[in-house]
């Protein structure tokens, strides 16, 4: 039996507030673990596989389209502490939420990331607000 | 009345730690004996008088001055007199606390008055985190007292408090007033999420609408009367300017819970005249 | 260069070879008790001082997993409670669980020099053995729980008592324990496989296995009994903390046969009354029958009020305490092998049920006959904090004391004893005997527990004083394998214990039939799973003495 | 993995096969590799068992062409190295260790005792990984169990917010999922697994229910679910705000208010996003929950081979699993206080110790922008952003490749490491011993630290 | 001596120790506040027969009460420290709790206290909520038009009970007026009130009765039917009615200032003499000499 919640959309939520929308729009980033990240990691960290797996995004197809994006672009990552450029890959629809990005773990990620903790120790280091500007092709 | 002035002279490179700064440690001494009143540098011992310019033989009030955000445990366990600080001060401001007040005309950092159980830590500027709350590990929070806090504060305001009363002017971040014995957290900005979650009983008064948890059941719109005792006491401590008349007379949608406890906590929020 | 020290003119209780307070000069050299040293040996004056060996304590819960978990559990209470470093020992915490090295230097404090942690599951043990590492001064050993065991109750099932005998064998060598331990025995299968049930008579059928608890636990006895190992299986009860459990505890005692069996924390398996009523005093039904059977040693579990934890292998017992008072609860089961529950508690005066138990405690000591079988513990954390032992010696020794405090407590409880009637003061060689002579035969520690020549040089020094709990709080020297680790209460320096442990003897055949349950339902490598002796460290093997 | 085929070699001669090693990448700290080890290439060929990660962790573990220990860029001896690194150590009046989740127990016992030495400050991974759960636990306790148990009984798992096929690939098919157990014996057939994230993932195919909740909205799920199981209402715009119907959640209470033995495992998902501890704080009060109707654990999946281990060391020796503060000569614990990230961000250490970790590149940029300004000690197996930043780098040897010492599984279990082949670096346990005597030493008599 | 031509007679009144408490009373208009006070006042004339005494003392700006809305501050006594907070929390709960939007607060400040929000707050059958801000206990009792506010602990303090002035005139008109003005001038203290309808008495008590059920019957020295019958006759000749004002108030001095107020007004209204009552100071701890009054207040 696989029941699934239906399909929602933060991006038309988001867009909603954020009139300027198309190659500019607000994401919510996810950071976290891949096999190729792990994978590249025991190689070593400054290792160009490491550094490449790091720094490619993974975004919903829709999301792309719409910010007129393709597979390969760079794409700049911006929050409220830093930024960071990454490449963009397309994912399925049903595979990753609209409004969301996916990125392995990294220097990228760290630098998106805020000092706060909240008085428990651990930044906030999955789910962060990103403003997403394409850079590139 | 007299007081004792102490000037930050030097900046302390990493924190320190002064719980000895407080009306029950110099009380009595003279500048001379506040001045060797051992205060910890990091790890390493180190005297008042290497950081701070004394005035005056102890008495029951002290004045500081100078940006004092790395000096954790200002006031600690105080329990008369009064503590003013013109500036910042660091973590643990009023740590254990059972009466007197402090007055700080700066921001706080976290833990703003850790197991405290009387008197009154008043903050003009900004707080972090744990305002009032318990340490890890604590079931009860502060056991009574007042905070009050004309900024805004982060996250978990009154983390299992059990007595007292939490007054933020500004914002209030996540988790306030988080898993709540009882006593009176009052926000007059925004609140995070998650409010009041894990609450047995107290009251939470949000002035701007905010989300409310699955597990909290709207019961009505209505004037909680006691709540203008409150909001009175308030108007007398600096919150004119916060609390309107329409707060006064105005309704709030109570909502009562939180479910998954004994659900005999509420969360009031503001809903106009 | 032999290290040499010489104790004169101290009082001497030392009831293993009968002395009873006599003045008497006390030779070690190098860590061993001596006819004679050279003059050129260290001296202590212990003019007016009592001397004692070094107290042990024959069932606590110090290290390991569960322990690990409640320190973990209790920032709360460790703030409270810091144990600062000095310029020879490491720092730590305290409160109702010390961190390793407070546990160590806070026995020390109280004139302990041995101590065995009473609960291990065999899969932890390594863990056990690292904390006993870095638990400092004492010497150590811990029983391992096989009460529960899936693999022995597979061949139990069988039928197999040979292999059940090899396979016990088998456990203890591989984690290095000391003895075994049984829990609540039979009650892990009904916990984790019958949604938190649990047994509640010994000649109940284990679900699965077709046998009963009275059985597993004859077998266990026969079993130790005959592998001869120094101290036999160290049982706690079932149906622990419930109204009238006295039947399950004598019906245990009497499933020993006349075979050696120790009863850990009778205390709290002397509950009179009807089950789930208010309990009433059984200690004197308990007491009586120890008092006639030889074979039965115990130690109390005496609850003191204030401050405790339940930290059990008996998961049911601390589900129903979590259900009384619904604070933070830990449950850890842990694979074919054992329960846990942990619950931060505290007696009170005033609850009849905490009062009564303090007070059966106080009986089971007051009405026994025979010291050397009715031991000192608190079952730590249990019962309340090791740290309590002065208080409960001068509860014991102090009549005038006891009345006082019978005045604090619940007095409808109290009713329900014979406490206020019991008159006895312990002597302070019947001390010496319930925390020092008799946990050492019990244990079967022929070198502690005693000064004779041959023993352990591990002394304590004592001023006298009237009030026995000031005197037992802080000895004014421990001497810990001939060197003085405290003097005039202070550390002056720091030492490492040894681990204690038995290796019975066994056909190693045992293990080609154990390997195959381990690939189908344990989590580790078989090859994994025994520890090797990197892990011991400083230790002494305890000699066995097989049956056949 | 065919990129790492492709780099190996032609089978030599002088081969050795080691039985029942330990892989040490993730938490799952599998036990049952046999290795194939090379012993003139000084590299493992064949790693029987291991899973994706595991397979490149041994094959990427090669002995490297690098000096043992740089100082200040310069290459130097070990002595130096440990000489300089007591004096960092000594002069410092907030001194940091950090890290310790890559090296085994033993280790880590001696970074704690350099900290109480020098009345520092000593803190490891789990803080930014686990942290929040072991805060949890301190707030509600947990219902727990040892994998096997979950291989033995579990016939429903649950898994909230994390991706074990690609962070715990063997999570599935050696404990929770695949395996046959005691009562379980037609493996995963006898189990409902149910994952609950906010995005399909490579785990997604193995569960027989997917609950897709919305980003953040984690703890409202969970407390929804608490409601729930108490018979409690809820609010009926559930939907509107986790994005999961009433119907999935009525069907995921009964499922678990019935099951014989469950088993909620919970990833960083949970740990990283807002609400960090209160989240794990209500995966374990819901399991406590349900174990009023049956039997219940959860867990949380730990990342790091050791990180267990280290929560564990810092615990027995301080009384508190992370985040420990030695300046006043005992210690104390405070997470946002004395966790590293903190410290580091508001600017406070003014010395670090960095043991087998990065915090260069997993940090926020604030605290590694302090990090630069203050002389470090790094220890790692590879050079990383850390190592390149330290005043004093120590390179060495990889634990459970060249080193044996205790690791602690995920469930607290301790196992044992099996060498495969011999290093020339020195292990981490050498070069903090090292380190711990010549501190003692510079600290002896008067200079002493102690309580205050 | 005299006040314009009004005799003052050389007498005490004499007056009795008992334990006062106040009770605030707001609600959302005057109206309703006044409503719960007059009802709790009800019957409370005389501890004779009601064990209680008790009257309004005032009305209360909004700007002065706890919670700023229209208040009135009634004053209870009763002679012994023990009966007064079943008193209190029977006409709070009955009274005031009943009475639309009102509050109960405790108007006294004092080491003393009983407790009656603490008692009454089993009303709310276990949904009670308990707030204590700033050392007040207040409880919040849920009910079916939103929450009744009520102190937790009412402070007590020792009162003056039976401070009185007996006022004759030529004609019962003349006696009455200068009653009322008396009455009048009285209540305008703080800390007193007058017990009775209006705080004038028409048919004052002696102690004791013919009948041996009756504790007190009718003053009949100052009946003026019985001028001739009755042997202890006092009244003279130009008497026609007689009047009693009753005070009762938390002080000596309150009570002095009052009856001081109220010999001047009521002589102002000319009657023909001021005395009052006592029993020959054998039964009251307190004897107010009017003379004295006049002379020094």
């Amino acid at each position: 039996m696989g029941l699934s919640a239906p399909p929602f959309s933060l991006l038309d939520f988001i867009a909603a507030k954020h009139s300027r929308i198309r190659t500019v729009a607000t994401m919510i980033l996810v950071p976290g673990r891949s096999k190729k990240q792990g994978t590249s990691l025991n190689k070593g960290k400054l290792k160009e596989e490491y550094l490449t797996v790091t720094t490619t995004a993974e975004m919903n197809e829709r999301d792309m389209r719409r910010l007129k994006l393709s597979n390969g672009d760079k794409i700049r990552l911006k929050s409220d502490v830093g930024q960071a450029v990454v490449t963009c890959m397309g994912k399925k629809e049903e595979d990753l939420p609209s409004g969301m990005i996916f990125i392995p773990y990294g220097p990228s990620s760290s630098q998106l990331m805020g000092s706060d903790t909240a008085a428990s120790g651990m930044p906030m280091s999955k789910h962060m607000e990103v403003e997403v500007t394409k850079v590139g092709s | 009345m007299s007081t004792t002035l102490l000037h930050l002279h030097t900046q302390p490179e990493v924190p320190l730690e002064a719980e000895t700064l407080s009306p029950a440690s110099i009380a009595g001494l003279s500048e001379l004996g506040i001045e060797h009143l051992q205060v910890m540098h990091g790890n390493v011992r180190a005297k008042m008088g290497d950081f701070f310019k004394v005035t005056g033989k102890g008495t029951r009030d002290i004045h500081v001055e100078g940006d004092l955000s790395k000096v954790k445990m200002i006031g600690a366990g105080m329990s008369e007199g009064r503590v003013f600080v013109e500036g910042n001060v660091g973590m643990h401001i009023g740590i254990g606390m059972s009466g007197g007040e402090i007055l700080v005309k700066g921001d706080a950092t976290d833990w703003v008055g850790p197991e405290m159980s009387g008197g009154r830590i008043t903050i003009e500027g900004n707080a972090g985190h744990m305002v009032g709350s318990a340490f890890r590990g604590q079931s009860t929070g502060i056991t009574g007292g007042e905070i009050f806090i004309h900024g805004s504060v982060k996250n978990e305001v009154g983390n299992s408090m059990r007595r007292g009363l939490i007054a933020i002017g500004g914002d209030a971040g996540d988790f306030t007033a988080v898993s709540m014995r009882a006593g009176t957290v009052i926000v007059m900005g925004k609140v995070g999420v998650r409010t009041g979650a894990g609450m047995v009983r107290g009251t939470v008064v949000c002035f701007e609408e905010g989300s409310i948890l699955p597990s909290f059941e709207y019961s009505c719109r209505y004037q909680p009367l006691f709540l203008r005792l409150y909001l009175i006491r308030l108007q007398e401590h600096g919150f004119g300017e916060k609390i309107m008349d329409k707060h006064l007379n105005g309704k709030y949608k109570r909502y009562s819970g939180d479910g998954v406890e004994l659900n005999r906590g509420e969360i009031l929020l503001f809903s106009g005249q | 260069m032999p290290s040499e020290l010489k104790i004169v003119n101290g009082r001497i209780y030392d009831p293993e070879n009968n002395i009873d307070g006599d003045v008497r000069n006390l030779c070690i050299r190098d860590g061993k008790i001596v006819d004679s040293v050279s003059k050129t040996a260290s001296r202590i004056n212990a003019h007016g001082m009592v001397v004692m060996p070094g107290a042990i304590d024959i069932h606590c819960h110090i290290a390991g997993p569960k322990v690990n978990l409640a320190r973990k559990l209790m920032p709360e209470d460790h703030r409270l409670d810091v144990h600062p470093k000095t310029k020879v020992t490491r720092s730590g915490t305290g409160g109702i669980v010390p961190s390793t090295f407070a546990t160590g230097y806070r026995y020390a404090t109280m004139g302990y020099t041995t101590a065995m942690e009473a609960a291990v599951p065999p899969i932890t043990a390594r863990h056990v053995l690292e904390e006993l590492d870095d638990t400092p001064v004492i010497d150590k050993g811990f029983y391992v729980l096989l009460g529960n065991n899936a693999f022995l109750y597979k061949l139990l099932k069988e039928g197999r008592k040979k292999e059940f005998k090899e396979a016990i064998a088998w456990w203890v060598n591989s984690v290095h324990a000391y003895t075994v331990k049984l829990v609540n025995t039979g009650s892990d299968e009904l916990w984790k496989g019958r949604k938190n049930a649990n047994i509640t008579d010994v000649n109940e059928q284990i679900d699965h296995y077709n046998i009963t608890p009275a059985h597993v636990m004859e077998s266990f006895i026969e079993a130790a009994h005959e592998l001869g190992l120094p101290h036999p299986p160290h049982i706690h009860c079932n149906n622990l903390g419930h109204s009238g459990n006295i039947s399950t505890t004598l019906d245990t005692m009497k499933a020993a046969q006349g075979r050696r069996a120790h009863m850990a924390h009778v205390q709290f398996h002397s509950f009179g009354g009807e089950l789930n009523k208010n309990p009433v005093s059984g200690a004197r039904e308990i007491i009586e029958y120890i008092n006639d059977n030889e074979n039965i040693t115990a130690d109390v579990g005496q609850v003191m009020f204030g401050q405790a934890a339940a930290m059990t292998a008996d998961a049911p017992l601390a589900w129903m305490l979590r259900n009384v008072k619904f604070d933070k609860w830990v449950n850890a089961d842990t694979e074919c092998e054992s329960g846990c529950g942990i619950i931060p508690f505290t007696y009170q005066e005033s609850v009849y049920t905490h009062t009564l138990q303090w007070a059966m405690g106080l009986e089971l000591f007051l009405m026994s006959k025979d010291p050397w079988r009715v031991l000192l513990s608190t079952d730590h954390p249990n019962g309340g904090s090791f740290m309590n032992y002065p208080k409960l010696i001068k509860l014991l020794m102090d009549s005038a004391y006891r009345k006082e405090a019978l005045q604090h407590v619940n007095q409808k409880a109290i009713a329900n004893t014979s406490l206020p009637e019991l008159e006895r003061e312990y002597t302070l060689n019947e001390i010496a005997i319930i925390t020092r002579a008799g946990p050492a035969r019990a244990l079967g520690l022929k070198n502690k527990g005693h000064l004779g020549v041959g023993a352990d040089a591990d002394i304590t020094i004592y001023t006298e004083d009237e009030d026995r709990e000031q005197m037992f709080n802080a000895p004014r020297y421990v001497i810990k394998d001939g060197i003085p680790v405290i003097k005039d209460h202070e550390f002056v320096t720091d030492h490492k214990g040894k681990i204690l442990h038995s290796k019975p003897g066994y056909n190693e055949d045992i293990s080609g039939e154990i390997e195959p349950f381990f690939e189908d339902y344990y989590s580790v490598k078989f090859s994994n799973y025994a520890i090797s002796d990197d892990y011991l460290h400083d230790h002494e093997e305890i000699p066995t003495n097989p049956k056949s | 993995m065919p990129q790492a085929s492709k780099t190996r070699p032609k089978e030599s001669k002088n081969l050795k096969i080691v039985k029942d090693a330990t892989c040490t990448f993730c938490g799952c700290v599998c036990d049952d590799m046999e290795l194939t080890v090379d012993l003139d290439e000084h590299r493992i060929t064949k790693a029987k068992n291991a899973c994706v990660l595991g397979r490149a962790w041994f094959y990427e573990h090669t002995l490297e062409d690098r000096p043992v220990v740089l100082i200040d860029g310069k290459e130097a001896t070990l002595e130096e190295g440990m000489d300089e690194a007591a004096q960092i150590l000594v002069d410092a009046k907030f001194p940091i260790t950090y890290g310790l989740s890559d090296c085994p127990c033993e280790a880590q016992r001696v970074a704690v005792d350099i900290m109480d030495t020098i009345n520092g400050n000593i803190d490891t991974t789990t803080s930014v990984c686990h942290g929040p759960s072991g805060m949890a636990f301190q707030g509600v306790g947990e219902s727990t169990a040892t994998l096997g148990e979950i291989k033995n009984r579990a016939d429903l798992v649950i898994y909230w917010g994390g991706n074990p096929a690609e962070s715990h690939p063997r999570h599935f098919t050696r404990y929770a999922v695949t395996p046959k157990g005691m009562f379980i014996p037609n493996g995963k057939k006898d189990r409902t697994v149910v994952l609950i994230d906010v995005r399909k993932t490579p785990s997604t195919p193995v569960a027989d229910i997917f609950v897709q909740v919305k980003p953040g909205k984690d703890f409202e799920l969970l407390w929804a679910l608490r409601a729930l199981v108490k018979g409690k209402k809820i609010s009926e715009d559930i939907e509107e705000q986790t994005g999961v119907s009433r119907e999935i959640l009525d069907d995921l209470v009964q499922r678990m208010k019935n099951c014989q033995f469950g088993v909620l495992f919970m990833g960083m998902g949970l740990t990283m996003t807002r609400g960090r501890h209160f989240n794990s704080g209500a995966v374990y009060s819901l399991a406590a929950d349900l174990n009023e109707f049956t039997h219940f654990v959860a867990k949380p999946v730990r990342g790091h081979g050791n990180v267990t281990g280290a929560d564990n060391v810092v615990a027995w020796q301080t009384g508190y699993p992370f985040g420990v503060n030695f300046n006043r000569g005992y210690p104390r614990f405070n997470p946002g206080e004395f966790t590293t990230s903190d410290v580091l961000a508001r600017g406070e250490a003014d010395a670090a110790m960095i043991v087998a970790s990065d915090p260069a590149s997993n940090f926020a940029k604030k605290a590694i922008a302090h990090l630069e300004k203050i002389p470090v000690i790094s220890m790692d197996v590879k050079e990383t952003h850390t190592t390149r930043l330290s005043r004093v780098r120590f390179a060495v040897a990889t634990y459970g490749i060249n080193t044996g010492g205790t690791v602690y599984r995920m469930d607290d279990v301790p196992i044992s490491l099996r060498p495969a082949f011999d290093s020339p670096f020195p292990t981490d346990q050498e070069v903090l011993e090292g380190i711990c005597q010549r501190v003692k030493k510079l600290l002896s008599g008067k200079k002493a630290r102690v309580a205050a | 001596m005299k006040i314009n031509k009004t005799e003052i007679t050389d007498t005490f009144a004499e007056a009795f120790a008992m334990w006062g408490a106040r009770v605030v009373i707001t609600a959302d208009s005057k109206q309703w506040a006044r409503a719960a006070a007059a009802s709790m006042t009800g019957f409370a004339t005389s501890v004779i027969r009601c064990k209680l005494e008790a009257a309004v003392e005032c009305e209360i700006p909004p700007e002065a009460t706890p919670d700023r809305r229209p208040g009135v501050s009634v004053l209870l006594f009763t002679m012994s420290s023990k009966a007064i907070a079943g008193q209190l929390i029977d006409r709070i709960g009955q009274c005031v709790m009943t009475c639309p939007t009102t509050a109960a607060f405790n108007g006294l400040e004092s080491d003393k206290t009983v407790s009656v929000g603490g008692k009454l707050r089993f009303f709310g059958d276990g949904y009670q909520i308990s707030k204590l801000m700033n050392g007040r206990r207040l409880w919040r009792i849920p009910i079916m038009e939103g929450e009744f506010l009520i102190e937790d602990s009412f402070g007590i303090q020792p009162a003056v009970g039976g401070g009185n002035l007996i006022i004759m005139g030529s004609s019962q008109r003349i006696a009455l007026r200068a009653a009322t003005a008396a009455s009048n001038a009285m209540r305008e203290v703080a800390g007193v009130f007058l017990p009775f309808p209006q705080g004038v008495v028409g048919s004052g008590s002696k102690i004791g009765s013919r009948y041996k059920s009756m504790i007190a019957s009718t003053n009949d020295s100052y009946c003026p039917t019985l001028r001739s019958i009755s042997d202890k006759g006092v009244l003279p000749d130009n008497v026609a009615a007689v009047y009693e004002v009753v005070v009762d108030g938390l002080s000596e001095d309150v009570v002095k200032l009052a009856m001081c107020r109220g010999i001047h007004a009521a002589a102002a209204k000319a009657p023909q003499i001021i005395t009052a009552g006592n029993y020959g100071g054998e039964l009251g701890k307190y004897k107010f000499h009017l003379h004295e009054i006049l002379n020094n207040t």
